[in-house]
C-alpha cells in the first residue's frame, strides 16, 4: 500500500469537487492511500504574500507542522492543488534558505503550540507520485477504457513545474509528465507548446482583460491543435479556462468551445469509472461532445436556467481600451 | 629554543617606503628584535628603506660576511615576491639560501591592519616566529632531474598543431596524439574564420599537412592517452592506437572503400549531426591523415558478419578486419594538453526548442550549413533541405553567462554570431536579428566588424530571448518561429518571426575533463577547465611541473588566442629543453628507515605514487623525484619516521612557539 | 564574555591558495582583524593534529586551517585528507574539555582575498564571543559540546 | 516615467532611498539575488502579462537601484504579475523575480502608494477572510469584491457564478477549521514580526 499524507487544499472542497471525487475514484485502483492533514488551513494562495510576509508563511507552515506532527510511516504530503503545492514547497524551501525566516516562522507558530524544522517533509504533487511512485506501467495495467481517439491537450500550467526547488521535474518548459500518463490512457496526445503557460491566475479577479488575453492564447493554440478537450492538473487553471472561458469569448468576440477537464477524471474513464462518478458534467463549458468521441455518455445534467442572451445586461465595461494597441505592443 | 647549538641570527626589517613604515614602527620592531630575540640568538637587527634593492641586499650580504651570520630573516613582503631576491643574495655572500626566512610584514599587517600600535606587535611577533623557524633550517641543495627532449602533445586542433610545429621546427621529436580519426579539430569544421573571413580550411590545411609530414612529428591519430607515469622530464605514457582496421602502410587513401561502403551513418561528430557519413571512412576530404578507419560499432561487417565490400574493392589489399588496438609506449620530457573544448548542449535550454523545433539550428550546424564542403554544398537553407529562410534569428549566450547553465562567458559567441548574420545576409540575403546581451568585441579588428555588420543592416535587440516558439497568436505569426524577448533598449516585450533560429551555443569544457586532468595530474577549475599555474603570468603551465596547457582546454577562447597559446606552450617546453636539466625546489619527503614500523598508513595517502612499501625489509620508501612535496605523509606518520624539508615539524613548531612567544613571556609594550 | 579580551590566533594557510589570498588581501588593502598570525604550509594535508595542540597549549586561543576548496587541491586530492583530520582533531578536542569550535577549517582559493578577510574577522568574533582559552581547565559544558559537534560534522565531503 | 523627468526624480533622491534595493531584497523571502541583475531583460521577454505592465520587471529592478522609491511602489508592474514563475527559471541570474513581486507589493499597500488597482482590496479580502474562517472562500470572496468594485459587472457575472453553484462547486456557507483560535494566534505573533536580517 502506498501512503501518503494529504492536503487537499480549499478549492477541491467546492469549484474543484470534481477534482477531488476522481482523485478519490483512482485510489482504489492504483493502491493508494491518503491520510487528510488534521484541520489544515488554507496556503493563503497568491494573495496572502502580497501583503504581509512573516504572516503569509506561518500561515503555510501551520499545514506543515500539523503534517510533520502526524506523519506516521511517511514524510510525503502530496498536494493536488499546483498553488497549495507550490506554497508548501516554497515556505519549506525558503525556511531552510533564509534561516531569520525559519526563526521568524518558528516563533510565530510557537505561539500556537507548534514547530516545523524545515526538511521535515517531502511536498510533492499528486501527478508526480503517480508517474513516479505509483510509475506508468501499474496505471496502463488498470486502464480497462483506452482513451483512444480522444484528442487531448495536455495542460500542466505554471506552478507546478516552476521554479521547481528540488528538482522533480523533467522539465520547466516542456515536462511530458502529463502526456506520458495521458499516453498510458491510451489518448492521442497533442504536443502542445504552451502548456507550462500560464491561464491568468487570479487575475480573473483583479485585472479580466490581462487574464482573458491568456486564456485566449491557450484555447486558440489548443482549438488549432484540433484538441477535443485540454486536461489539466491544477484548479485554478480548470477554473479559468472553464468558467471564464465564455465571458474570454464574448470580450474577443469569439466562440470557443474547448472544455477542460481534470487528468484524474480521464483517469477515472480510463479505469471503467462513470462520468457521474468522476464530476464530469460539473464543467460550464460540457465535455459531452468531446467525451462522445471515445463512445462516452454524459448525462445531461441541468443547465444554467440562466443563459445570458447577448443583447441583455449592461455593456462590458471597458476599462482600458487599448485593445489595438496591446496588439501593437506585442509585434 | 630547543637545542643548545647557537645560530647567529641577523633580522632585517624593510621599510617599503611608507607601505610598511607608514604602519609599523619598524625601528621599535628592530630593537625589540635586537634585545628581546638574543637568546635565540639574534646578533644584529637593523631596518633599511628598500631592502630588496640593491644597497638593502648589499647590506646584508656585509653582515653574512663580516659578523658570521648563520641565518637571515627579512621582515618585508610576501615570500612570493621577494623570497628568491634574498635567498640569491645569501647564496652570493656564501650562505646556503635555504637558510633565509622571509616574514612577511607588508601583505600581512601594514597593508591590512591600520592601528600602529597593533601592527606593531604583530610585526614583532611574525618576526619572533620567522626567527624561532630559520633557526631550525638545514642547508638545502635544488634537486636537478635531466630532460627527455621528447613531448607529447595531447589534442590535434589549431592549438596542439601550432605547439607541435613549433618544438619539431626547432628540431626536436613530438608525439602528436588525436582522438579523432584526423587532425584539425574544430577549426577543420569552420566554413570561415572571423574576423577577416578567411576560408577555414584554405588557412588551416597547410598546417595540418606540415604536421603530417614533419619528420620530427610522429601522428598518433584514431589513439588516447591512457596512461602517465613520471615525472617532468621523465614521463612514461602509455597511448592506446585504436585499431583502424586499415593497414596504414598498404593504405593510398583512394577514397574507393568509402565510396563502396553501404552502410550510411549519421555523422554526429564532423558534422555535428547534419549529414552522413559511411562506417569506413575519413571525416572529411582534407584529413591528415588520409587513411581511413572502419567504425566498428556501424560497420555492417562487424554486427552482421558479412559485407566486406571494401576489402573486396580495396585496390591494395589494406583493409584487415582482424587489426586490434596496439598499445604504444612513448618516454617524453614534456607534455602540452589541447585537448579543446564541447558545445554546449543546446537542448538543455528548452525554451529555445532545439530538438523541438526543427528551424532551430546550433552554431556547429549553422557551420557545417554554410561550409561550401557541407551536407548542403553551403547553401543556407532549412531543415527540409531546400527552403531558403527569409529572416534569420541568432540568440547569443546559448547556455553561457546563466547560472541556469554555464556561469561563464564563452567568449566567441558574439563575433560568431557577427559571422553568421553576415554569411546569411552575404548568402540569403534575409532579414536578420542578433540578439545579445552585451556586445563583447574586444581584440583587434573585432569591432570594426561589429560596425561592418552593423552596416549590412543586420538588426540588433539588445535582450536575452525568453522564448522561441511555434505558437503563433495571429496570422503574422503562424507558421514561424517566434522569438519572444524584451527589447530593453526600447523596454518592451517584443515577438519577432523568422524562418530560422540560431543558437550561438557557449563552449564547454571536454566531458572527461576532469578523468583527463587526474590522468595527467593536473586540477580543474569549478566549471571544469583545466587549471593554469597564474592566471595572468603564467597561463600555459600548471601547477604539475611538465605538464602545460593550451587553447580551450584551458578557458573559452578563439582562434587567434588559441594558436597564440600552442605557441607559448611550445616556448616553454622548449626552455626546459634546451635547460637539458631541471632544478625542483628541494621541498621533499623522506623516509627515516630506522623509524619507520612499516605500518603503511602514508602508502595509500600519495596521489604521485612516489610511496612505495619495500616487503622485503618492510619499511616505506618515498621516491624523491616523484615526490612534490605536499607533505600530507609527513604529517600522518605516527612513528615521526618521515621528514619533510623546507617545512619539517621542527621548523613549524619552533614557528608556532615563535609566534607564541609573546603570550608565553610577555614583554612590556 | 570578557569585554577587552584580544584573542591570538594561530593560522595554518596553504602555499597555494589561502596564503595567496592572504597576499591578495594584502594588495588590495582589505582590513581584517589583526588576530591572525600565519603559518605558511605547503598543502592543508601537511597539518599535524599536534601543530595545533601545540599552538592551543602555547597560547593561542583558536586556530585557524585554510586550504584550497575541494577539488582544487594543488596535490590533487590532499585537502580531503585535511578535513579527516581536522573532524577527527575536533571530537579530540572535545575529548580534551575544550571547544572544538576553536579549531576553524575555511577554504579559500588564490582568488578569493576577500573571503580570506571576511573569514577572519569572522572567526576572531567567534573566538572572542568563547573567551580565553584555559588551557587544561575541563569545561563543563560537555553536553553543549556534544550537540555543537554534531553540527560541525556535516561539512560536505 | 509618469510625467516625471528624469532630472526631476534624481534629484528629489533621498540618502535612503539609495538602499532601497538592498531594503527590498531583505525583506524578500530566500535569497533574492536582487543585487546580481544583469538587466538581460529575460524577465520581461517572459512575462505573458508584459503587455499590461507599466514597467517590465527589468525597468523595476533598474528603478530600484537609482532609488526611485516612489515610482517603483506607485507601479502597477507587480500587481499584473500572474506568478507563472517562466522569468523566475529563466532568470541567468537566479533573481527570485515573483518573490520580490509579491515584497513590492506589500511595500506598496503599507505605503498606500499602489494604483487604482482593485487587486490590493482582493489580496485583503482574500486574508479577512482566511483570517475568519482558515480556509478561503470563493463565493464570499468573488460576490464582495464584485460588488465593490465591478458592481455593473455583476450581471455580466451571473451566469457564471449562478452555474457554479447548481453544479455545486461554490459553497454557499464557509467552512470553519477547527482551532481557529491557535491559526490566530500564530497569526498575531507573526504580523509583530518582520524578516530584517
Amino acid at each position: 500500500m502506498n501512503k501518503y499524507i494529504l492536503y487537499p487544499g480549499c478549492s477541491m472542497e467546492s469549484s474543484a469537487r470534481a477534482y477531488m471525487e476522481s482523485m478519490n475514484a483512482i485510489l482504489e485502483p492504483l493502491d493508494i492511500h491518503f491520510e487528510e492533514i488534521d484541520d489544515w488551513n488554507c496556503c493563503g494562495a497568491t494573495e496572502y504574500l502580497g501583503i504581509n510576509l512573516i504572516p503569509a508563511y506561518s500561515l503555510i507552515a501551520r499545514n506543515l507542522a500539523l503534517a510533520a506532527k502526524q506523519k506516521n510511516g511517511t514524510r510525503t504530503v502530496v498536494a493536488p492543488c499546483s498553488a497549495c503545492y507550490l506554497n508548501l514547497a516554497k515556505a519549506d524551501h525558503y525556511m531552510q534558505e533564509r534561516p531569520s525566516l525559519g526563526a521568524k516562522v518558528n516563533e510565530a507558530l510557537a505561539a500556537g503550540g507548534l514547530q516545523y524544522t524545515p526538511g521535515t517533509l517531502d511536498v510533492r504533487h499528486l501527478i508526480d507520485i503517480l508517474v513516479n511512485d505509483i510509475g506508468l506501467d501499474a496505471i496502463r495495467n488498470a486502464v480497462v477504457r483506452p482513451l483512444k481517439g480522444l484528442k487531448v491537450v495536455p495542460y500542466m500550467g505554471c506552478m507546478l513545474p516552476r521554479p521547481d526547488y528540488k528538482n522533480r521535474w523533467s522539465d520547466h518548459e516542456h515536462p511530458t509528465e502529463l502526456d506520458d500518463l495521458l499516453r498510458a490512457l491510451g489518448a492521442d496526445v497533442i504536443d502542445y507548446p504552451l502548456t507550462t503557460e500560464c491561464c491568468g491566475g487570479h487575475m480573473t479577479q483583479i485585472g479580466p482583460e490581462t487574464a482573458f488575453e491568456l486564456i485566449m492564447r491557450l484555447v486558440a493554440d489548443a482549438d488549432d491543435r484540433g484538441a477535443h478537450l485540454m486536461a489539466t492538473v491544477c484548479p485554478m487553471c480548470q477554473m479559468n479556462i472553464d468558467a471564464y472561458q465564455n465571458e474570454m469569448n464574448h470580450f474577443f468576440g469569439t466562440d470557443y468551445h474547448m472544455p477542460i477537464l481534470f487528468f484524474t477524471q480521464l483517469m477515472g474513464l480510463a479505469f471503467g469509472r462513470e462520468p457521474d462518478e468522476l464530476g464530469i458534467g460539473t464543467e460550464l463549458v460540457s465535455s459531452r461532445n468531446a467525451l462522445a468521441n471515445i463512445g462516452v455518455e454524459v448525462p445531461v445534467t441541468q443547465e444554467p436556467s440562466a443563459p445570458r442572451k447577448k443583447d441583455e445586461g449592461l455593456p462590458m465595461p471597458r476599462r482600458w481600451t487599448k485593445q489595438e494597441g496591446k496588439k501593437e505592443a506585442v509585434k | 629554543m630547543s637545542e643548545i647549538k647557537q645560530e647567529r641570527v641577523g633580522v632585517y626589517v624593510c621599510h617599503c617606503g611608507s607601505n610598511i613604515a607608514g604602519v609599523v614602527d619598524v625601528v621599535d620592531v628592530a630593537n625589540w628584535a635586537a634585545e628581546k630575540l638574543k637568546h635565540q640568538g639574534v646578533v644584529i637587527a637593523r631596518e633599511y628603506k628598500f631592502m630588496c634593492s640593491s644597497l638593502g641586499q648589499e647590506l646584508i650580504e656585509k653582515d653574512i660576511k663580516e659578523l658570521g651570520l648563520t641565518r637571515v630573516v627579512v621582515a618585508a613582503c610576501s615570500p612570493h615576491l621577494h623570497e628568491k631576491t634574498f635567498r640569491t643574495a645569501a647564496k652570493n655572500a656564501g650562505l646556503n639560501p635555504y637558510l633565509v626566512e622571509l616574514a612577511s610584514i607588508r601583505e600581512q599587517v601594514s597593508w591590512v591592519h591600520t592601528d600602529k600600535a597593533v601592527a606593531t606587535e604583530k610585526s614583532k611577533a611574525v618576526v619572533s616566529g620567522a626567527v624561532s623557524r630559520v633557526i631550525e633550517n638545514v642547508p638545502l641543495e635544488e634537486l636537478k632531474v635531466p630532460i627527455n627532449p621528447n613531448t607529447l602533445v595531447v589534442g590535434g586542433g589549431i592549438a596542439g598543431i601550432q605547439a607541435a610545429l613549433e618544438i619539431a621546427n626547432a628540431g626536436f621529436h613530438v608525439y602528436l596524439v588525436e582522438r579523432e580519426p584526423s587532425i584539425g579539430g574544430h577549426m577543420a569544421q569552420f566554413d570561415k574564420t572571423f574576423p577577416t573571413l578567411d576560408c577555414s580550411a584554405c588557412i588551416l590545411t597547410p598546417r595540418m599537412v606540415e604536421a603530417g609530414t614533419h619528420p620530427n612529428i610522429t601522428l598518433l591519430t584514431w589513439s588516447e592517452v591512457e596512461k602517465v607515469t613520471g615525472f617532468v622530464g621523465n614521463f612514461n605514457v602509455t597511448i592506446r592506437k585504436k585499431a583502424r582496421c586499415v593497414k596504414e602502410e598498404l593504405c593510398t587513401g583512394c577514397g574507393i572503400c568509402e565510396e563502396k561502403c553501404p552502410k550510411k551513418v549519421i555523422d554526429d561528430v564532423f558534422e555535428a549531426g547534419l549529414g552522413y557519413r559511411k562506417a569506413v571512412y575519413t571525416p572529411f576530404a582534407q584529413a591528415v591523415p588520409k587513411y581511413p578507419v572502419i567504425d566498428k560499432a556501424n560497420c555492417t561487417y562487424f554486427l552482421k558478419g558479412t559485407c566486406k565490400a571494401c576489402e573486396k574493392f580495396c585496390p591494395t589489399g589494406a583493409i584487415d578486419f582482424n587489426q586490434q588496438d596496439e598499445l604504444v609506449n612513448v618516454e617524453v620530457g614534456n607534455i602540452i594538453l589541447a585537448t579543446g573544448y564541447d558545445l554546449f548542449d543546446a537542448r538543455r535550454v528548452s525554451n529555445y526548442g532545439y530538438g523541438r523545433l526543427p528551424n532551430v539550428f546550433t552554431s556547429l550546424e549553422f557551420e557545417r550549413l554554410s561550409n561550401a564542403a557541407g551536407p548542403t554544398n553551403g547553401n543556407i537553407v532549412l531543415r527540409d533541405g531546400k527552403t531558403t529562410p527569409k529572416s534569420v534569428g541568432i540568440i547569443h549566450c546559448v547556455g553561457s553567462r546563466d547560472k541556469n547553465f554555464n556561469n561563464y562567458c564563452s567568449v566567441i559567441c558574439c563575433m560568431q554570431g557577427l559571422k553568421f548574420a553576415h554569411l546569411v545576409h552575404e548568402r540569403t540575403g534575409a532579414t536578420v536579428y542578433n540578439f545579445y546581451i552585451d556586445m563583447r568585441t574586444a581584440y583587434k579588428a573585432y569591432d570594426e566588424f561589429y560596425q561592418r555588420v552593423l552596416e549590412e543592416g543586420t538588426l540588433f535587440v539588445r535582450g536575452k530571448v525568453a522564448e522561441v516558439t511555434d505558437a503563433g497568436r495571429n496570422e503574422r505569426e503562424k507558421g514561424k518561429l517566434i522569438i519572444q524577448v524584451e527589447d530593453t533598449l526600447a523596454g518592451k516585450q517584443r515577438r519577432i518571426p523568422v524562418d530560422m533560429v540560431i543558437l550561438s551555443s557557449g563552449l564547454q569544457p571536454r566531458a572527461d575533463a576532469k578523468e583527463v586532468g587526474k590522468l595527467f595530474g593536473i586540477s580543474c577549475s569549478t566549471d571544469g577547465w583545466f587549471t593554469e599555474k597564474h592566471p595572468k603570468l603564467d597561463p600555459v603551465a600548471t601547477m604539475t611541473e611538465g605538464i602545460y596547457i593550451a587553447g580551450c582546454a584551458q578557458g573559452p577562447k578563439d582562434i587567434p588566442s588559441s594558436v597564440a597559446q600552442g605557441a607559448a606552450a611550445s616556448a616553454r617546453v622548449l626552455d626546459k629543453i634546451l635547460q637539458k636539466e631541471v632544478a625542483l625546489e628541494p621541498v621533499r619527503a623522506s623516509v627515516d628507515q630506522e623509524m619507520c614500523s612499516g605500518c603503511r598508513i602514508c602508502n595509500g595517502l600519495c596521489p604521485f605514487n612516489a610511496i612505495s612499501f619495500l616487503e622485503d625489509r618492510m619499511v616505506t620508501e618515498i621516491n624523491p623525484a616523484l615526490c612534490q612535496g605536499c607533505g600530507t605523509c609527513v604529517a600522518a606518520c605516527p612513528a615521526g619516521a618521515i621528514s619533510g624539508t623546507g617545512f619539517s615539524n621542527e621548523q613549524i613548531l619552533a614557528q608556532i612557539d615563535g609566534l607564541l612567544l609573546r603570550n608565553i613571556e610577555p614583554v612590556e609594550a | 564574555m570578557t569585554e577587552n579580551f584580544e584573542p591570538t590566533i594561530i593560522g595554518f594557510t596553504c602555499n597555494w591558495c589561502s596564503y595567496r589570498a592572504a597576499d591578495l588581501a594584502g594588495t588590495a588593502r582589505m582590513k581584517y582583524a589583526p588576530n591572525v598570525r600565519l603559518i605558511r604550509m605547503m598543502c592543508s594535508g601537511r597539518l599535524d593534529p599536534t601543530f595545533v595542540l601545540r599552538a592551543l597549549s602555547g597560547g593561542a586561543d583558536g586556530v585557524m586551517i585554510t586550504g584550497c576548496h575541494p577539488g582544487e587541491c594543488h596535490y590533487i586530492e590532499q585537502n580531503y585528507k585535511a578535513l579527516r583530520r581536522y573532524l577527527l582533531l575536533k571530537r579530540v578536542l572535545k575529548g580534551m574539555g575544550i571547544e572544538p569550535e576553536r579549531v576553524k577549517l575555511v577554504w579559500a582559493s588564490a582568488a578569493e582575498g576577500a573571503k580570506f578577510a571576511s573569514e577572519t574577522t569572522l572567526f576572531v568574533e567567534e573566538i572572542r564571543k568563547l573567551g580565553p582559552l584555559n588551557w587544561g581547565k575541563p569545561t563543563e559544558r560537555l553536553d553543549d559540546l556534544q550537540e555543537e559537534i554534531s553540527k560541525t560534522e556535516e561539512v560536505p565531503a | 516615467m509618469p510625467q516625471m523627468t528624469n532630472e526631476r526624480v534624481l534629484s528629489r533622491l533621498r540618502e535612503e532611498d539609495l538602499s532601497l534595493l538592498h531594503e527590498v531584497s531583505m525583506k524578500t523571502a530566500g535569497v533574492s539575488h536582487l543585487e546580481m541583475c544583469i538587466q538581460c531583460g529575460t524577465c520581461g521577454g517572459s512575462c505573458p502579462s508584459a503587455m499590461d505592465m507599466e514597467h517590465t520587471p527589468r525597468m523595476l529592478f533598474a528603478m530600484l537601484r537609482a532609488g526611485m522609491r516612489e515610482e517603483v511602489l506607485r507601479s502597477n508592474t507587480p500587481w499584473i504579475c500572474v506568478s507563472c514563475y517562466h522569468c523566475v527559471v529563466r532568470c541567468p541570474q537566479e533573481v527570485h523575480i515573483a518573490d520580490v513581486m509579491y515584497t513590492l507589493k506589500s511595500m506598496a499597500i503599507k505605503a498606500k502608494l499602489y494604483k487604482d488597482s482593485t487587486a490590493p482590496h482582493f489580496s485583503q479580502t482574500f486574508v479577512d477572510m482566511v483570517e475568519t474562517y482558515g480556509r478561503s472562500f470563493e463565493f464570499g470572496l468573488a460576490s464582495r469584491h464584485y460588488l465593490r468594485h465591478f458592481p455593473l459587472r455583476l450581471p455580466g457575472m451571473a451566469p457564471m457564478g449562478f452555474g457554479m453553484i447548481t453544479k455545486g462547486r461554490m459553497a454557499i456557507t464557509p467552512k470553519k477549521i477547527k482551532h481557529m483560535d491557535q491559526l490566530k494566534a500564530i497569526l498575531k505573533c507573526a504580523s509583530q514580526l518582520e524578516l530584517t536580517s
